[in-house]
């Protein structure tokens, strides 16, 4: 069993309340998507925080993916809205 | 000369500019982001994803020295509470000719919006807090460097 | 704001932006064009005709501010005999955005070079001068804003 | 009779060895191209400073015009290269 590092950015941040948790793989978690239905399923700030999908963007292992891609072997995942700096 | 960092003190734009008049270009452009006056902002906070944040700054800056014949890239960010009238980012570049110099700097400011992971948020002075929503305008404006 | 100007001493670069980013705006641009090092170059002379040069200038940065919405735009060219390393020309704009004030800043370089009476000679150094040639590119520059 | 003020600057000052002169309109000039024939047939640095129509540019009173331009009434008249600032 393999631990994912989760960190929670932005408005994903405050609204999950956290910035990042640790947790193990989902064996059913085959891309980002799936994770994300199964952490929004947790309801509360989760659900808030990752309803909005055209408003979540990822970055695994500090790349930025697209939600589709596959967690793979992964040991970082990242959740935030579109970055909004400059 | 690449030099990309996040900073939480304010860009010194005259050093900035003279370590870029100091490599032998011919022309050097630069691009200051202020944090804007607008009714009922008291201050404009950047949060950043610092570990992910130096590395994205450093590669934009590589992307812009390949596609253009720079002699020297700078591209600075800063994170934190910024008051109106502060600098956010900071972009320069120099090289032997004007066209180089000015499509890299519109390209940087460009790709820094929207591919650094930094997100902003209003403190407006009735004490309420807005994080800014993404513009189509930015994607528009950073899909057309292809 | 309008500054446009001929000078003979060095524009203060810090100066100048900082009276660009007390006008209110979001983003302010700058070029400066230095005198490159080159084989052979001692210095690059800057032939002015002073009467109307001042006037021109004022003219391009008032085209500028008529084109785009800016705060501000700033037009300092210097006359002279001056060392490699040296400024040229500085152009400074700011904006409540960064794309007028970029696009400005291009536009005023490209029509400083075509469309102001400055005339540049190279002194070689083996005592020689040499009256550079207007370039096809410049112009083609300039005329694509029509 | 009218007195045409002439300005001479860059390489068509060097070759004509002088930054300027005031001469007297000539009846026949009507336009700034025709001037300039009056002044290149006056051989030495004026022929050889006038001699190539392509690298000449002209201001009337401080105002870019093309060569064909009349002269009109213009007091001021300078003749040099393309510039070559910025």
């Amino acid at each position: 069993m393999s631990v994912l590092r989760l960190l929670y950015f932005a408005r994903v941040r405050e609204a999950i309340g956290r910035d990042g948790e640790e947790i193990e793989r989902p064996a059913m978690a085959e891309t980002i998507a799936d994770l994300v239905d199964l952490l929004a399923a947790r309801g509360g700030g989760y659900a808030e925080a990752l309803a909005d999908r055209s408003r979540l963007r990822a970055a695994l292992d500090q790349r930025f993916v697209p939600l589709d891609a596959p967690l793979a072997d992964a040991r970082e995942l990242a959740l935030f809205p579109p970055v909004t700096g400059g | 000369m690449i030099r990309a960092a996040i900073t939480s003190a304010a860009p010194d734009i005259a050093a900035e500019l003279a370590r870029l008049e100091a490599l032998g270009g011919g022309g050097i452009a630069s691009f200051t982001g202020i944090v804007r006056g607008e009714d009922g902002l008291a201050a404009l906070e950047l949060e950043a994803w610092p570990a992910m944040a130096e590395r994205a700054l450093g590669e934009i800056a590589g992307e812009a020295a390949a596609r253009w014949p720079l002699l020297g890239v700078t591209l600075l960010h800063r994170h934190g509470v910024l008051e109106v009238g502060e600098r956010i980012v900071f972009v320069g570049t120099a090289a032997a000719h004007r066209a180089p110099a000015l499509e890299a700097c519109a390209f940087l400011i460009d790709w820094a919006k929207t591919k650094a992971p930094f997100w902003k948020r209003e403190h407006r002075d009735d004490g309420s807090r807005r994080w800014i929503e993404a513009r189509h305008a930015d994607d528009a404006a950073a899909a057309r460097w292809g």
